[in-house]
């Protein structure tokens, strides 16, 4: 650690431990998840960088959507990333949650994910290899150090956008919105 | 002695016995006076008998019929014990009469009071008299008028348990009868205190055959086991007032019966054992056989069998205070399981069932039977703070007082009667209270004339048997009367 | 010396807790033939956790972790690291059922969150409690019937005097029965049945975000602090180099010498540990339970029983 | 105040409580708490009062006398503390109940003769008012109808069992020594041999054993403890059944005392030292069953025989330290456990009856206080530091560890490890989850039944952090046992051999709670959300299916069930099923036949003299 880096801890240790300490909730939605174990076992070994996977989104702070979104997925998606606690960052993994991949045309696959969660970052490729993450999750440094890892801002101000697309999709979502005073 | 011209035992007998046979003149001018007249000559022998009582704890009033002195006269011996049980037969006669004001209804009135008076002359009679063959006379009124009584109402299993009754019970009488010709033909006398003197070894054949023979006889009617099988017919068959008398005072009679040959004319010591084991089986066999009784009636019957093993055990220790605790079992029993059957028979006309299922919810519909009832079930198990307790207390005591060990096993086994004992009434009492309709509308209590003779009964519980010491000092004589043969002897001969 | 200990002691334990939690989790690596994190990693994650912002399903959900991490520092006071100790009321056995507060005050508040993965872990939970202290009481009643006091201090000054337990010949297998327990105690794999992610979604601790995760991590630091630090006060002699240090006894520095023995030895026993659980896959709870009543609870017992006779 | 008066309160408040129940049902309730309360006054004035009274001498002439020494006066304000807070719960609990006069009247009558038993200066007093207690407990016991009655039923033998070895142990001793006072008997004992002290010590053991469900003997006490209406579970589990060490107190070191009660028999087989591993037994078992329980009632049954089995150990082991624990243990028990009761009475009270674990949880929400209640009661229960509970035990551990007994030790110890997972059960299944939504709109706890549920867990603190205060009494009681007294401040024990500091503890783990309290409120602040806010794998969860309940322990129950059955019962119910066939066999002696009958008379005859003619017998 150089001395910016020190006097960055003590200038904001939130932000540099939430920089090191990635709590990942994987979404194994598609084949992305076919490349995640490669990167936290011993080959990758994603934990030299503080990222360990996690079982509930309540511990997270990095939600890692690796592959396609199903409309029923997304369902599930949703209801995670709301559940994590703040600060949180979306990482899609792959090309379909960008576009929809190879499944542009689908009826059941949505296109973009970020109409109806806000993404912080896009990790391009079908599939992208493990070296990739790193190299999104070093991106996703500098934009935290930058403050432009605003996603869980921008959805909690945006959230009747994304609440509306969300109940557009589904009509009936099962659970109440997460902000009651937020404005459009 | 013009003070004791009221108190003339004699009285005790000859009053029941005159209005029994008033009975039928009065009916022609009043029904209703009828019912009433057991009442007040109850109410008087009652009063008489507690007069008497304390005069005789020191010393025994020998009355001499016609002036002839014993032997060679009829004479009544109304020592503590005899007036002790005649005190309790005219009490609970008088309440169980007023029980019957209202009780019975239907059927030969008439004949149903003359009877009860009789069966009771015949039981005062039976603890009065001095003479063995008078004995064998009113207990014959007692047995016949009791043979009559549960045939009362005239139903199928009512003239069953008669005939049954009759059968056993005219055995009996024979037995006991060709005991004491046997006695006469040996003795030449039947004076219980001249027999007494006389008897120098029981164990010589001819007197021991003799007093098998009375004590078959006299064991029938005091239910002893195996003599008792007429008893749960009898009793559960028989009108309720009429049970009670049978359950509380007729076996009680025969029992003393048994005792006063045993231990003033016989005076045996060794042949106490045998009548041990055979009321430790009483009781066991009683108990068991009423635990798994259905009819309510039946069960307080065998229950009674139970309580009379009780008894016998007692009197057979044989020890002042084995006596006294007997005597104490006697009298806690017939008030409790006379109370039982005037309860159990308004129960039972309410109900119109004998079956102890059919009892559920009668706690709600008549409270103070119920309540009634359900002390006396205490008292007859021998709960403090009622009589059962005291007298069992007594008993107890009586039985490890000696530091036998074969007493020690017995009263062990009677002891788990009285478990066993306990779990059926307790069952009977949860049934009460317990089961059925949570609430009902009418209550259809027990009138009055039945819960006055109920609730002194229960009074009568409750203070016996939180100061036993009004009746020990009773008991106390009593015991030591039935144990002083000598005593006996020379008091009435002089 | 108490007063000193009130203020070092917890924060000692939990910087080492902290520290000892990113060791194993670098040796672990190394074993796996990783490189691992850096061993502040665990420090790094408290932060992180603190910085969230969490999610309370009541103030029973808040009042029960904060209970969990207070009774373990209370817990810190009763254990003698070297000479550094705060209170000695009530002994061992006091010392037992403060470390059942820890425990507790994580089933409350996640029982209380009404999530049933986290009542599954405390069912878990208990029933390896239950499991590991079997022989657990085995030795711990072995320990204080040989020494005959219920004081833990007592017993730690007992050995500064002949060494460690281990060379009283009796104690050797209780020694053995609570190093083959030790995992369970500390919930480590291969008795990581508790917290088991991959089924039970880190069961007691699913809804634990931000400062609730924060707090419940140290309180696991201290979990594990605890566990070791009784394990080499009661069978290694504590902060004593087998009675080597009495020359400079009463000084400061034998003090702080002390602790760093102290230290060592529970460094050495977490590594040897380390290398059992770095190796071993997870047990199902049956099977937790079947081989912590079988061999240590009878190695135990055969101790109890030969300390019994010759007392 | 005289002892005449108090006991003529007791009883008489009882009955005029009745009376007063027919004119009105307000004015009933107020009379009963007026009579509980006016009871804790007296006896509480009667602190540190040693006094004697004859009673009468009606009983043959027996003298019945009470008599108040420190163990009375210890026991006399358990009974009468405990009974008023009772009252007060029951007027709110059974307000809409059918016969609340009868209840009330039972509730005070048992009271009494409870108050009366350990005030009884003679044996035969005691005896009289253990049966009243006895008999009134069954009728009370089978108030709540259906599965009550078979409950009652067996409470009722076993207590007949009892109390009829009792009854024997009183006669024999009157016998022997012809008195029936204990003071006088204790004087009398010097003279007895040791096989009659034997003799004695397990004729009364038998029937304090049953009362206080000593494992053998405890089979009653499940059922009854479960189908009693819950006020009446709490008395009984609190002070009722504890009667049970108030006799073996009062057997084992009043009357035969304690250097013969200890010294009687040789090494393991000594009387105590069986005593004390019944004890255990009782301890390590019903705790492990508790387990199992679906029932809430049952399980606190459960725990209330394991508990029991605390003091049995602890006086039995005999040490001045290990009575106190004993002693000391049963005042605790009788707040947690009628605190449980009580919580668990508030339950049933609001959802109509329901106490199943099963069906329930999350309550904590919607009933705060219960759920206090609940929460220290079973804190209390394990043993937590800070409750009372863990004072008791923490004496009783001492004992058996310093008085070389590790195994016994290990016992209890393993006891309370079983009660931490049933309570929790307990607790869980009750309070905490997910509230299952048709008890979202429960009704309210009212509060009559709030304040003995806040008093009793205020005094589980206050008993955990100054143990000292009950300690004090029960050192005045073993030093009138002839024991040393321990040296207990305010605060605990201070002894040479490990001290116990009970204040110390609490104002450490006040302070740093309070500082991880700031330091928890200092971080960012947490969002409240619901329970249906839940983590479920990203899925809305499903309402009133999330919950774990059912089958808490499953794979232990998996393990265990088979050897967890209560093989007592199973042997007595098969002996009643014989003594049930042997009745009805017996029965058929009679068998309706005259012919039979005559056979039977005519073969008494014949066997009387053939007998006598043939072998002289008689």
């Amino acid at each position: 650690m150089d001395r910016n880096q020190i006097s960055k801890w003590f200038k904001n240790p939130g932000k540099m431990a939430n920089k090191y300490s990635f709590h990942v909730v994987y979404f194994c939605t598609g084949c992305g998840i076919i490349e995640i174990p490669p990167s936290i076992t011993t080959r990758w070994d994603a934990e030299r960088f503080g990222i360990i996977p996690v079982a509930t989104p309540r511990q997270a702070n990095l939600f890692l959507i690796t592959g396609y979104v199903s409309t029923k997925t997304l369902k599930a998606i949703i209801r995670t990333y709301e559940q994590m606690p703040e600060p949180k960052y979306t990482v899609a993994f792959g090309s379909c949650p960008i576009n929809g991949g190879m499944y542009y045309d689908s009826y059941n696959t949505i296109t973009s994910l970020d109409k109806y969660i806000p993404v912080d970052g896009y990790i391009a490729g079908c599939m992208p290899r493990p070296e990739a993450i790193f190299i999104g999750v070093t991106h996703l440094w500098k934009l935290i150090d930058m403050d432009k890892a605003d996603g869980y801002k921008r959805y909690r101000r945006d959230y009747k956008f994304y609440r509306a697309n969300q109940e557009q999709l589904f009509k009936e979502l099962g659970w109440p919105p997460l902000f009651k005073d937020a404005s459009l | 002695m013009n003070e004791m011209s009221i108190l003339d035992p004699v009285l005790l007998i000859a009053i029941p016995l005159g209005l029994a046979f008033l009975i039928p003149l009065l009916g022609l001018v009043s029904k209703k006076i009828v019912r009433w007249i057991p009442v007040v000559g109850f109410l008087f022998n009652g009063i008489v008998a507690l007069l008497i009582l304390p005069h005789v704890l020191k010393q025994p009033i020998i009355v001499k019929i016609g002036g002839f002195v014993p032997p060679f006269g009829i004479n009544l011996y109304a020592g503590s014990v005899g007036m002790l049980l005649a005190s309790l037969i005219a009490i609970t006669g008088f309440l169980v009469s007023i029980y019957a004001v209202k009780y019975i209804t239907k059927g030969a009135e008439q004949k149903y009071h003359i009877l009860f008076l009789l069966l009771l002359t015949g039981a005062t009679g039976v603890v009065l008299t001095g003479d063995i063959f008078n004995l064998f006379v009113f207990f014959e009124i007692l047995c016949i008028s009791s043979y009559a009584l549960v045939a009362y109402l005239g139903t199928r299993s009512g003239l069953e348990a008669s005939i049954k009754y009759l059968i056993q019970g005219s055995i009996g009488s024979s037995f006991l009868l060709i005991g004491i010709g046997l006695l006469y033909g040996q003795f030449g006398t039947l004076n219980m205190a001249d027999l007494a003197r006389q008897i120098v070894d029981y164990t010589e054949p001819s007197v021991f055959v003799s007093m098998v023979f009375m004590i078959t006889g006299l064991g029938i009617e005091a239910a002893i086991f195996p003599l008792n099988a007429w008893l749960p017919d009898a009793h559960s068959s028989a009108p309720s007032s009429v049970s009670a008398v049978l359950s509380g005072i007729a076996i009680e009679v025969g029992l003393y019966a048994v005792i006063r040959v045993l231990f003033t004319i016989f005076a045996v010591s060794n042949f106490f054992i045998f009548f041990m084991v055979l009321g430790v089986l009483t009781v066991l066999i009683g108990e068991m056989s009423a635990f798994a009784q259905k009819n309510i009636k039946r069960m307080l019957a065998y229950s009674s069998i139970g309580q009379i093993g009780l008894i016998v055990f007692a009197f057979s220790i044989s020890t002042q205070l084995g006596v006294a605790g007997g005597l104490f079992q006697m009298v806690s029993h017939t008030l409790g399981k006379a109370l039982l059957f005037l309860c159990a028979g308004y129960m039972i006309f309410r109900t119109g069932s004998m079956e102890i299922s059919s009892l559920e919810g009668i706690g709600k519909k008549m409270p103070i039977t119920a309540l009634c009832f359900t002390i006396g079930t205490f008292s007859i198990v021998g709960l403090p703070p009622f009589t059962g307790f005291a007298s069992k207390f007594m008993i107890i005591r009586a039985a490890l007082a000696n530091g036998e060990l074969l007493l020690q096993i017995l009263i062990g086994l009677v002891l788990v009667g009285t478990i066993i004992e306990g779990a059926y009434f307790f069952k009977i009492i949860q049934t009460i209270y317990f089961k059925g309709a949570h609430k009902t509308d009418n209550r259809e209590e027990a009138p009055v004339t039945a819960l006055i003779p109920m609730l002194i009964l229960v009074s009568f519980i409750i203070v016996i048997g939180m100061f036993p010491n009004i009746i020990d000092k009773v008991l106390q004589p009593a015991a030591s009367e039935l144990l002083d043969q000598v005593k006996y002897i020379g008091s009435v001969l002089g | 010396m108490k007063i000193l200990s009130l203020f070092i002691s917890p924060l000692l334990a939990l910087i080492i807790g902290l520290l000892f939690l990113g060791i194993s989790r670098k040796i672990t690596a190394k074993i796996h033939w990783r490189c691992g994190p850096p061993v502040y990693q665990p420090l790094i994650d408290v932060i992180r956790s603190f910085s969230q912002k969490s999610i309370s399903h009541g103030a029973f959900f808040d009042f029960g972790i904060i209970l969990s991490l207070s009774s373990s520092v209370v817990l810190i006071y009763f254990l003698p690291v070297g000479d550094l100790y705060a209170m000695t009321s009530g002994g061992l056995i006091a010392f037992l059922y403060l470390m059942l507060l820890g425990p507790f005050g994580i089933a409350l508040s996640s029982a209380a969150s009404g999530n049933p993965n986290s009542s599954i872990g405390v069912s878990r939970k208990f029933l390896l409690a239950l499991a590991y202290e079997v022989p657990l009481l085995l030795v711990l009643l072995t320990v204080m019937t040989h020494y005959n006091t219920i004081s833990l201090v007592e017993i730690v000054n007992i050995q500064a005097g002949t060494g460690m337990a281990f060379s009283s010949w009796a104690l050797v297998l209780p020694g053995i029965a609570y190093f083959l327990i030790l995992p369970a105690v500390l919930g480590v794999r291969p008795f990581e049945i508790v917290s088991a992610p991959q089924e039970i979604s880190s069961g007691p601790v699913a809804e634990f975000g931000g400062k609730h995760l924060a707090f419940y991590t140290l309180q696991h630091a201290l979990q594990l602090f605890v566990g070791l630090a009784l394990f080499v006060n009661i069978f290694l002699g504590g902060g004593t180099l087998f009675g080597l240090l009495n020359p400079i006894a009463g000084t400061v520095w034998a003090t702080i010498l002390g602790i760093i023995i102290f230290l060592v030895k529970m460094f050495i026993v977490l590594v040897i540990e380390l290398f059992i659980n770095a190796v071993y896959p997870r047990f199902r709870i049956e099977q937790a339970m079947r081989y912590l009543w079988k061999w240590p609870t009878l190695i135990a017992f055969v101790g109890l029983v030969i300390v019994a006779i010759l007392n | 105040m005289s002892l005449e008066l108090l006991i003529m309160f007791a009883f008489g408040g009882a009955f005029l409580t009745y009376l007063a129940g027919k004119i009105s049902s307000k004015l009933r309730d107020i009379f009963a708490l007026l009579c509980s309360v006016a009871l804790v006054v007296i006896v509480s004035s009667l602190y540190k009062v040693e006094t004697t009274i004859t009673l009468y001498n009606g009983f043959f002439g027996m003298p019945l006398s009470m008599r108040l020494n420190p163990m009375a006066w210890f026991f006399a304000i358990a009974i009468v503390s405990s009974s008023a807070l009772v009252v007060l719960y029951s007027m709110s609990y059974m307000k809409h109940r059918e016969r609340t006069d009868y209840y009330y009247f039972m509730l005070l009558l048992i009271n009494a003769a409870m108050l009366a038993i350990v005030l009884s200066g003679d044996l035969v007093s005691f005896f009289i008012s253990w049966e009243i207690m006895s008999w009134s407990t069954f009728l009370l016991i089978s108030y709540n109808r259906n599965a009550a009655l078979p409950a009652g039923i067996k409470y009722i033998v076993m207590s007949l069992i009892g109390s009829m070895c009792m009854l024997v142990g009183i006669i024999s001793i009157y016998t022997a020594f012809d008195t029936i006072t204990i003071s006088e008997i204790v004087q009398h004992m010097a003279t007895a041999t040791a096989g009659y002290k034997l003799f004695l010590l397990i004729i009364f053991s038998i029937t304090f054993g049953i009362k206080n469900a000593v494992v053998p003997l405890h089979t009653w006490l499940p059922d009854a403890y479960a189908e009693s209406p819950s006020p009446f579970s709490a008395v009984l589990s609190g002070m009722l059944t504890r009667m049970g060490i108030f006799g073996f107190l009062l057997i084992m070191f009043v009357m035969v005392g304690a250097e013969n009660s200890l010294h009687m028999g040789r090494g393991f087989f000594s009387y105590h030292n069986i005593l004390a591993w019944l004890g255990a037994i009782t301890i390590v078992i019903p705790t492990f069953i508790a387990m199992l329980q679906n029932d809430a009632k049952k399980l606190l049954a459960w725990h209330g025989i394991g508990q029991g089995g605390y003091m049995i150990v602890g006086i039995a082991f005999g040490t001045s330290l290990g009575l106190a624990g004993g002693i000391f243990h049963t005042l605790n028990h009788a707040i947690y456990i009628i605190l449980l009761f009580l919580s668990v009475g508030a339950i049933e009270y609001s959802t109509n009856g329901l106490r199943d674990l099963n069906s329930l949880g999350g309550l904590f929400k919607k009933m705060p206080i219960a759920f206090l209640g609940g929460l220290l009661g079973i804190c209390g229960l394990i043993g937590i530091p800070l409750t009372n509970g863990f004072v008791s035990k923490w004496l009783i551990y001492k004992t058996l560890i310093l008085g070389k007994a590790p195994f016994l030790a290990f016992a209890t110890l393993l006891g309370t490890w079983g009660t931490i997972l049933s309570v929790y059960k307990f607790l869980h299944n009750l309070y905490l989850g997910q509230l299952p939504q048709e008890h979202q709109n429960i009704k309210k706890t009212p509060l009559a039944m709030q304040i003995p549920i806040v008093i009793l867990s205020l005094t589980i603190l206050v008993f955990g952090i100054l143990p000292g205060l009950p300690l004090k009494s029960i050192n005045a009681m073993i030093v009138s046992f002839g024991f040393t007294p321990l040296t207990v401040s305010i605060w605990g024990i201070s002894s040479e051999t490990g001290t116990l500091n009970m204040i110390n503890i609490f104002s450490i783990l006040l302070v740093v709670v309070a500082i991880f309290w700031l330091i928890f409120q200092a971080a960012r602040k947490s969002t409240a959300v619901d329970q249906y806010d839940n983590y479920a794998a990203g899925a809305a969860i499903p309402k009133d299916k999330y919950n774990y309940t059912v089958e808490f322990y499953a794979p232990f129950y998996r393990m265990a069930t088979p050897y967890l059955r209560d093989i007592f019962d199973m042997l007595y119910q098969k002996i009643a099923r014989f003594t049930e066939f042997a009745c009805d066999n017996i029965r058929k002696i009679y068998t309706g036949y005259v012919s039979d009958y005559i056979i039977y008379i005519i073969l008494f005859l014949a066997l009387l003299i053939s007998a006598q003619l043939k072998w002289s017998v008689f």
